[in-house]
């Protein structure tokens, strides 16, 4: 290990950040204007890109290793806008490590994935290009250490999410009362992705100049070792809500996560796979990078707030599961709730919280980018993510996508020995300790914790009638027999998920190891809750 | 500069200084000459295009001459009584070299967009009015009296009222009435406004103004009547030149007459008008009346925030392509404005700062605003709606022309503020810094808000490009003019993009 | 190589769980990969066993690693000692039993409509061996937890196996979502102690039990306890487990006799100390069982059908080894308990084997079905009675000496020792048990051997078939400890120190035992069908019902819940996505109104221009 | 040196006769002339200005040489006055230019008559490439939700 990292630091130095941002953007850019380019080459050359950019990732989170006392190793800064203060700033620690090693793998899958299953209304180059962009995008927001640069960064993957949505997202929604589907639906997912999410990076901006105004500088790294020294308790309040409330619509938070089921249920597959495996974590990954360390006294303050949405959102998104019909919106709903274990983890200011916090973000990617890669083979075949369409008896018509989509069901619902289960027991762990008059959730603390463990049966239920109404049952009541089950080229794709999930489930520390001491670092600087 | 003569108020004049305010008058003369001794002939209509692309050419010379030589320096100065320095009525400073040099840029894609257009046919006066419009413009920058300023002010203006009228068709008289009633009306406004300043200063320039009014505590303060007819004329100046940066509700014009004008006129109009307004009122308030920000800023900051939130609206129903654009600059003026809200009277860096960033985002908006302008009249040459095309005219447009889609898609995120469109998202950030700074959180609210307002319409349109094309999608080849001010105005939003300190890291320490 | 084959106890099973899954391409081989791992189980628990018998107890190694929390590390360690060697030998001896039964049991390929799965649930019954496994051998609470809710999922996919019925879906769900219910205690334990003793390591624990705040202690336990009244189907939360009958039948073996309810009880004797320390959590768990063994135990001799009836003597006995445990005197003596554990593991999969055979032969779960066997299947028979006679504690068998020993700890805690009011309850309830145990058990046999079998419904007589070997042999391995598990009291192993059996205790018990169980059986003699015709129709259906306790489940919880989830999801669409789609109407009626502002009269635009410059002016003016 | 009322009164009624001329007048000359009269309301005021001494009126209320700035040697009100007639005299102009333009395309000066670039004048023409380039039916170009109604300009055309 050690060996490549000293090769790393001899060839390319902290350029391999840049280098590992650039080379997805680039590539996209030249997908999109290579228009002679067919649909199979393109799909190709993503993948071949995706996967060295995975390469890349994986060098440089070796690299930046051994992630031992949560100092960051590899890091370029150079000047950009010197008028605004802002770097060209660059760095990872264990906080973005594991990040960006999901978005990486994420990453490869999806454009593995366009390989061989192709969009309905084709144009798979700009599609892939649109990935590309979104996985560029993601990896910078995770490896930049300024401000002004983690909001540029952030508004990044909007506008090819946008496109994925727009163009490749499902036009054939049926109408609902209130919610006429077809093209409207489409476009009204599209345009409600970009502008939540654009208003909530306006907000983040406001709250991050702020701070930059007030410290004068917007480099994250030197911003948090003030860890809010030189900040007025009131300038630490209004910065953080601004920036809480900013970046809790991307996570999302409950009240303003409504931007998040008609996005993830419209938009093909990949793009469900990268908006709930990616984009979601970058408004977390915001939290923990800016929030926290920066503003602690700030957000000790909003800290139980944030606790309250994300604990409504868990229980709330949770029981609307329950009744929900289309299974793509379900997924998407139900990772309101799991992101609710992840702010109530950022919101316990703990060590254990933040840790299950990052646990849960890298959990719920993997899983819930199973599970979208699975409805989405399920919608390609049954042209519908009704379940009364999908209709009974997986298990037995399709037996590898019904496998698959129990397994996601069973991991979703947090069993222990899968990856879900540490982050919500951590973040939940976090939440209980959180109690007392110097922490951050006070005398709600403990109500919280308790809600969110009732949360935990709240998933199992709803998953189960998932699985009952669609994996259970006898395959002779389903309205369309006979589907072809899941190709060698989707199981492939969606192995990687089932064994990380297995993996992290079973040897947590592969990522808590990673994450612990940058976390200590982030917390014992801002004299969080120990 | 020479007082020694007994002729104490005969002006010296530095022509070094004034070049950039010379090269188009230069141009006018030879233009006219030509006109007046030249036939018609192919040949001759071209040296036309050549000489009006020469004065323009040489005025940027004669700025950059300037930047390179980096002094600040006046001329056209009375001598100062006793102790006093003397007054002066033009001044370079890094202020006016910039705005200088983005109404020289400005003029010339403009220029380069309108000889292929209506223009051909009134060559001689289309690029005299013009050229006479922009020098006003350049003068403005530099003009530090009242009385300067007025006649800057109104060469910018009336010049261009013309060039509205020079589509010579029922709109186009009817754009350009538009435009000269609310002209005369916000001049009679302008008008009122310094006269109050003079009645309560007893000057006409600035440095003596901003000396009379200023609330140094060790002088004795001025009396609240006085203050108030000082403050009156501040706010009226503000009414007077709010309707040429198309502010709320001095913008009521703007959608009629973009629509009436010819489409490089509307762009000319959009850019080089509109620096020229915000050239008068930076030089009016932050330079002029620093001691009455506290007047001034609050009524800018609603202003702002009306402005950008009902363009935005508006701009959200359009369809027509050039009026979408009339209202996207209408919000776009409001984001000019916002900044300049964060001015604080006695503190310089906060004005100055304010100032910065609002023509740190004029540049940016300028360079996206000319790019979306110079597809839009290469589409409306071609379209069988001409001016009057609407945004459907773009469906499917990528596909044919991808060049000319991927610079109105570009200038689209950058207007929007989105990636990749840097520039916009800096400019925004820019925008924001002195608001924040300020702590204005109702104003930053307001703008957060239009952010996304701003999303809605452009996005709509940029999608459009992308969208399978229905029926026949436009295709075209490109005259000289038109694709070097395709490629100008692109180069210079990907370029912006890619070094945004030109945007952000306008104004040195000092303004004046 | 004891903590070797400690690991391998786990790793065998999971490993051909996962193979069986992943590369069986045939029924056969998938049958191999299952047997094979269960082989193995039991190769390594023996192993285990000898070397805990030989070399000591209580070794301890690191198994999944270190966790790092942010603040301590977690160490996920497994343990070796006699409670985890002879449980994981009872545990692997069923679930090879089981995986061999079930290669007859669940034969051929089944109809397109009903297929058999059988890698599925050779693979799933592998890995609910593992789970198991697991739990008796975890040293830390949260690795216990992996596979106590690892043994919940398997149940619930072996519970719905047969999920082309209705009955058998609902059954799986229930039974995941009330055993989770439970588990959401454990889980809230596990929160606490992380919190409060800053490990959940089972041996810290134990050590430091006494030295834990009181409420701390108290708090673990209780929370601890509702997840053992989930697991092991004790009142209330019992109710899933008759239902979970549906699965098949070597499964029920499976899910009764030695894993998933049992663990349950298995967690109280592991963490015994820390029950002890905590006012009143034992307390609670014996009225618990108290309640839980007689009514079970009279609902189960209302039963018609024959998995339901053992399936309620299931959560009866499994309440008689918890009251075993709950009236321990002091923290070391679990024995009584964790010995009627292992005979129960014995004959009850015993019991279930033989009820899978007689269900393969008539096709009918019904003992109205069976009647008569006495002629056609003596073997099959005998090995019923041996069964049925070590469940209603008839000497010598070995439910006798484990039942007569839970008693006798009873007993001993009521009148020697401070078990008070509580211990009473529990020496009363159980000899009444007791009694009611030998009348039903006397009844199955009466019903099941002598009863006259009713026609089929569709008409064709059953045809007497033998039944296959692989269904045969298991029941005689498994007769083995039933009848013979009492011996071991001659030289009793670390495990069952403290076991006792009082003559006076014994001589009651078998006395009421053999009364219920004469009652039952002279009741056809003397013209009777049915011992339970004796019982009030209306009592007899109410019985039958396990007390109607899934209406009131129904009723407090489930039709809430449902409202609740729709008051959400319709409040999600109308509530919550109000304000956006609010502030876009807003946002268009603005834009539509502000555009009609645009009248088009040039001076129109100025009055506002003017109305413009009066406002400001009037600012300006007030500002100045 | 004269009461500063006078003149200021008179230059309010001046200002206040163009603004209702500008506003409320509908022939385009008379409109104009009305704008005429608010820039001479300007003038009164300027040339007022002119007889104040140095410094204006802050230099009479401060009471003193104190913030009395030396005088400027433009004598700023009364040139600027002469500018702004100068000015007016242009711009008159320019206007009755624009507005031959407009009689020769439209026969009228009556500025109610002109109004059809107004998007809320009746005669506003909401789709005016309707008639070239159909759009198609499938995709609206407006986001969801829009009860795109047309105004009635839209249906009088």
């Amino acid at each position: 290990m050690s060996g490549i990292a000293d090769a790393i630091e001899n060839v390319t130095g902290a350029w391999i950040l840049p280098i590992m941002v650039g080379l997805p953007l680039i590539v996209a850019v030249v997908l999109v204007i290579a228009r002679r380019l067919s649909d199979d080459v393109a799909t190709l050359v993503a993948a071949s890109t995706a996967t060295v950019t995975f390469v890349l990732a994986i060098l440089a989170s070796i690299a930046a290793g051994p992630y031992r006392d949560g100092e960051m190793v590899l890091e370029l800064d150079r000047s950009w806008v010197p008028a605004l203060g802002v770097g060209f700033h660059f760095g990872m620690d264990g906080v973005s490590a594991p990040l960006v090693l999901l978005t990486g793998l994420l990453g490869v899958l999806v454009c593995v994935h366009s390989v061989r299953v192709r969009p309905a209304s084709g144009r798979a180059r700009l599609l892939v290009a649109c990935y590309l962009a979104v996985v560029g995008g993601a990896l910078a927001t995770f490896t930049v250490m300024d401000a002004v640069l983690f909001f540029i960064a952030f508004e990044l993957v909007l506008v090819p999410m946008w496109f994925a949505i727009a163009f490749w997202g499902d036009d054939t929604q049926p109408d609902a009362p209130g919610r006429p589907g077809g093209e409207v639906a489409r476009r009204d997912a599209a345009n409600r992705f970009i502008l939540f999410t654009a208003i909530g990076s306006a907000l983040m901006l406001v709250g991050l100049l702020y701070v930059a105004l007030q410290t004068g500088t917007t480099d994250l790294g030197k911003l948090a070792d003030l860890a809010g020294e030189g900040l007025s308790h009131d300038v630490q309040v209004i910065a953080a809500c601004f920036i809480v409330v900013g970046l809790s619509v991307k996570a999302p938070a409950f009240g303003v996560h409504t931007w998040l089921p008609p996005a993830h249920t419209i938009a093909p597959t990949g793009g469900s796979v990268l908006l709930a495996g990616v984009l979601l974590k970058m408004g977390t990954y915001g939290l923990v990078r800016v929030a926290v360390p920066i503003l602690p006294d700030g957000f000790r303050t909003v800290a139980p707030f944030l606790a309250l949405f994300a604990v409504l959102g868990i229980v709330w998104a949770g029981l609307a599961c329950f009744v929900e019909r289309d299974l793509k919106r379900l997924i998407a709903l139900s990772s309101v709730a799991h992101m609710g274990f992840v702010l109530l983890g950022i919101a316990s200011m703990t060590p254990q919280g933040l840790q299950g916090a990052l646990f849960a973000n890298i959990a719920h990617g993997l899983i819930t980018g199973l599970l979208f890669l699975t409805v989405g083979s399920l919608k390609d075949r049954h042209h519908t993510a009704d379940l009364a369409l999908i209709g009974a008896g997986l298990r037995d018509r399709v037996p590898r996508l019904g496998w698959l989509l129990a397994f996601g069901a069973v991991a979703g619902l947090g069993l222990p020995g899968l990856a879900g289960f540490w982050g919500e027991l951590l973040a939940i762990v976090g939440t209980w300790q959180s109690t007392g008059a110097s922490s951050s959730l006070g005398t709600a603390g403990r109500p919280f914790a308790v809600v969110a463990v009732v949360g935990t049966v709240i998933a199992a239920v709803y998953l189960l009638r998932v699985l009952r109404l669609v994996w259970h049952g006898a395959a002779a009541d389903a309205p369309q027999r006979v589907v072809p089950d899941a190709t060698r080229h989707e199981v492939m794709v969606a192995a990687p998920l089932v064994v990380a999930t297995v993996a992290l489930g079973l040897l947590p520390w592969l990522l808590l190891d990673l994450t612990g001491p940058a976390v200590r670092v982030l917390l014992i600087v801002s004299g969080g809750n120990q | 500069m020479n007082y020694a003569s007994g002729l104490d108020t005969v002006q010296s004049v530095d022509w070094r200084l004034l070049a950039p305010v010379l090269g188009p008058v230069v141009a006018v003369a030879a233009i006219l000459v030509l006109d007046a001794i030249g036939p018609e002939r192919p040949g001759f209509r071209r040296l036309h295009d050549v000489l009006a692309v020469l004065g323009l050419v040489g005025a940027g010379a004669g700025v950059l001459l300037l930047v390179a030589d980096g002094t600040t320096a006046s001329t056209l100065c009375v001598p100062g009584g006793g102790l006093e320095l003397p007054s002066c009525s033009y001044l370079v400073s890094p202020l006016t070299l910039t705005l200088q040099g983005l109404v020289i840029a400005g003029a010339l894609v403009c220029l380069l967009l309108a000889v292929d257009g209506r223009a051909a046919i009134d060559r001689a006066p289309h690029h005299v009015l013009m050229l006479v419009a922009v020098t006003g413009a350049l003068s403005l920058a530099g003009a530090r009296d009242l009385i300067t300023i007025v006649v800057a002010f109104e060469t910018a203006s009336l010049p261009a009222i013309a060039l509205v009228a020079l589509r010579r068709d029922a709109p186009g008289a009817q754009g350009a009435f538009t435009l000269l009633l609310t002209a005369v009306g916000s001049l009679g406004l302008l008008l009122m406004g310094m006269a109050l300043l003079v009645l309560s200063t007893g000057s006409v320039h600035l440095d003596r103004i901003v000396a009379a009014l200023a609330t140094d505590p060790n002088l004795p303060q001025l009396s609240g009547p006085v203050r108030a007819v000082a403050a009156l004329g501040a706010v009226l100046i503000l009414a007077g030149v709010g309707f040429k940066m198309s502010a709320v509700p001095f913008h009521l014009w703007t959608p009629d007459t973009y629509a009436g004008a010819p489409l490089p006129i509307a762009a000319f109009l959009s850019v080089v008008s509109k620096t020229a307004g915000l050239a008068a009122l930076v030089v009016l308030l932050p330079v002029g009346l620093p001691g009455l920000a506290g007047v001034w800023a609050p009524v800018i900051g609603v202003v702002a925030a009306l402005t950008v939130t009902f363009g935005n609206l508006v701009a959200m129903r359009q369809t027509v392509a050039v009026r979408l654009l009339a209202w996207s600059t209408v919000a776009q003026a409001g984001w000019v404005l916002l900044p300049l809200s964060a001015a604080r009277p006695g503190t310089p860096s906060a004005v100055r700062a304010a100032t910065a960033a609002s023509v740190g985002y004029l540049v940016a908006y300028a360079a996206a605003s000319l790019a979306a302008f110079s597809v839009v009249v290469i589409v409306g040459r071609r379209h069988p709606a001409a001016e009057e095309h609407s945004i459907e005219a773009y469906r499917g447009l990528a596909r044919r022309e991808p060049v000319a889609s991927a610079v109105l898609a570009f200038a689209l995120a950058c207007l929007a503020g989105l990636p990749p469109g840097i520039v916009g998202l800096m400019a925004k950030v820019v925008v924001f810094r002195p608001i924040v700074g300020a702590t204005s959180w109702w104003l930053a609210g307001i703008a957060a808000v239009n952010v996304v307002f701003g999303l809605v319409y452009y996005v709509r349109w940029g999608a459009l490009l992308f969208s399978p094309a229905s029926g026949r999608a436009l295709t075209w080849r490109v005259s000289v003019g038109e694709g070097l001010a395709l490629g100008a105005s692109g180069a210079a939003c990907v370029a912006l993009s890619v070094w945004p300190q030109a945007v952000a890291g306008l104004l040195p320490t000092v303004l004046r | 190589m004891t903590v070797t084959a400690a690991i391998l106890t786990i790793a065998l099973p999971a490993v051909a769980a996962v193979c069986g899954l992943l590369f069986a391409r045939s029924r056969t081989a998938a049958a191999e990969w299952g047997i094979v791992g269960a082989l193995g189980a039991v190769v390594a628990s023996a192993v285990e066993a000898f070397g805990v018998a030989t070399g000591g107890s209580a070794a301890s190694i690191t198994f999944l690693g270190r966790v790092d929390l942010g603040v301590g590390t977690l160490a996920l360690d497994i343990r070796t000692d006699s409670l985890s060697s002879s449980v994981s030998l009872a545990v692997a001896v069923v679930a090879a039993c089981v995986q061999i039964y079930s290669t007859a049991y669940l034969h051929g390929e089944g109809t397109p409509e009903a297929p058999i799965r059988y890698p599925a649930y050779a693979a799933t019954v592998s890995l609910f061996t593992a789970a198991m496994m697991l739990v008796v051998h975890a040293d830390d609470l949260i690795l216990l937890l992996v596979g106590w809710e690892g043994m919940g999922i398997c149940s619930y996919l072996l519970i719905g196996h047969h999920s082309e019925r209705a009955t058998a879906r609902a059954a799986a769900v229930k039974a995941f979502l009330v055993t989770r219910a439970g588990d959401l205690g454990v889980m809230a334990a596990v929160v606490l102690l992380l919190g409060s003793a800053r490990t959940t390591s089972i041996r810290a624990l134990i050590a430091a039990a006494e030295e834990l705040p009181a409420s701390t202690v108290t708090a673990a336990a209780l929370l601890m306890l509702l997840g053992v009244i989930g697991k092991s189907a004790q009142f209330p939360l019992h109710t899933w487990l008759p239902d979970a009958m549906e699965g098949p039948t070597p499964v029920s073996a499976l899910i009764h006799a030695a894993t998933m309810v049992a663990a349950g009880v298995f967690l109280v004797a592991r963490l015994l100390p820390v029950f002890f320390a905590a006012d009143g959590a034992l307390t609670i768990a014996a009225i618990v069982a108290s309640i839980t063994m007689l009514g079970a135990a009279l609902a189960a001799l209302a039963q018609d059908d024959l998995k339901r009836l053992l399936a309620y003597s299931t959560i009866s006995q499994v309440a008689y080894m918890l009251a075993g445990v709950a009236v321990a005197q002091d923290a070391g003596e679990a024995a009584p308990g964790v010995f009627h554990l292992l005979t129960h593991a014995g004959f009850k999969a015993l019991l279930f084997l033989v009820a899978g055979c007689c269900i393969h032969l008539v096709n009918s779960n019904l003992m109205s079905r069976m009647g008569g066997m006495g002629r056609t299947q003596p073997a099959l028979m005998v090995l019923l009675g041996l069964g049925l006679a070590a469940l209603a504690g008839i000497p010598p068998f070995s439910g006798f000496w484990s039942k007569e020993a839970v008693l006798t700890a009873a007993e001993h805690a009521a009148v020697e020792g401070d078990g008070g009011l509580v211990a009473w309850i529990v020496l009363v309830s159980g000899v009444l048990t007791a009694l009611v145990t030998g009348v039903y058990s006397g009844r199955a046999f009466s019903l099941v051997a002598f009863g006259d079998p009713a026609p089929s419904e569709d008409g064709h007589e059953t045809e007497v078939h033998r039944l296959p070997r692989a269904m045969m042999w298991p029941l005689w391995v498994l007769a083995v400890p039933t009848v013979g598990l009492g011996l071991v009291l001659l030289s009793p192993p670390d495990i069952l120190h403290g076991v006792h059996v009082s003559w006076l205790t014994a001589f009651t018990g078998t006395l009421v035992s053999l009364a219920g169980v004469g009652w039952s059986l002279t009741v056809t003699r003397i013209g009777g069908k049915d011992v339970a015709d004796a019982l009030p129709p209306g009592v007899r259906a109410f019985l039958r019902d396990g007390y109607r306790l899934d209406d009131v489940q129904d009723a407090l919880v489930v039709r809430p819940y449902r409202a609740l989830a729709r008051l959400a999801h319709a409040g999600d669409q109308e509530v919550v996505d109000f304000y956006p789609r609010g502030s876009v109407t807003v946002a268009r009626w603005a834009g539509l109104k502000l555009r009609r502002l645009q009248a088009g009269m040039a001076n129109g635009y100025v009055a506002w221009v003017v109305l413009g410059a009066v406002a400001a002016g009037l600012a300006g003016v007030v500002l100045s | 040196m004269i009461h500063l009322a006078g003149p200021v009164v008179l230059a309010a009624a001046l200002a206040g006769a163009g603004v209702y001329g500008l506003l409320a007048r509908r022939n385009a000359v008379l409109v104009l002339i009305g704008a005429e009269l608010l820039l001479n309301a300007v003038n009164v005021l300027l040339v007022t200005a002119g007889t104040l001494p140095a410094g204006g009126l802050a230099a009479l209320s401060a009471g003193g040489p104190a913030r009395a700035t030396a005088g400027d040697p433009l004598l700023p009100g009364p040139v600027l006055a002469i500018v702004v007639i100068t000015i007016a005299a242009a711009e008159i102009g320019l206007a009755l230019a624009v507005v031959l333009l407009t009689f020769r395309q439209r026969g009228t000066s009556d500025l109610t008559e002109l109004r059809e670039l107004g998007e809320g004048s009746p005669t506003y023409d909401e789709h005016p490439d309707a008639g070239e380039l159909p759009p198609p039916a499938s995709a609206p170009e407006t986001p969801p939700g829009d009860d795109r109604t047309p105004s009635a300009a839209g249906a009088v055309r």
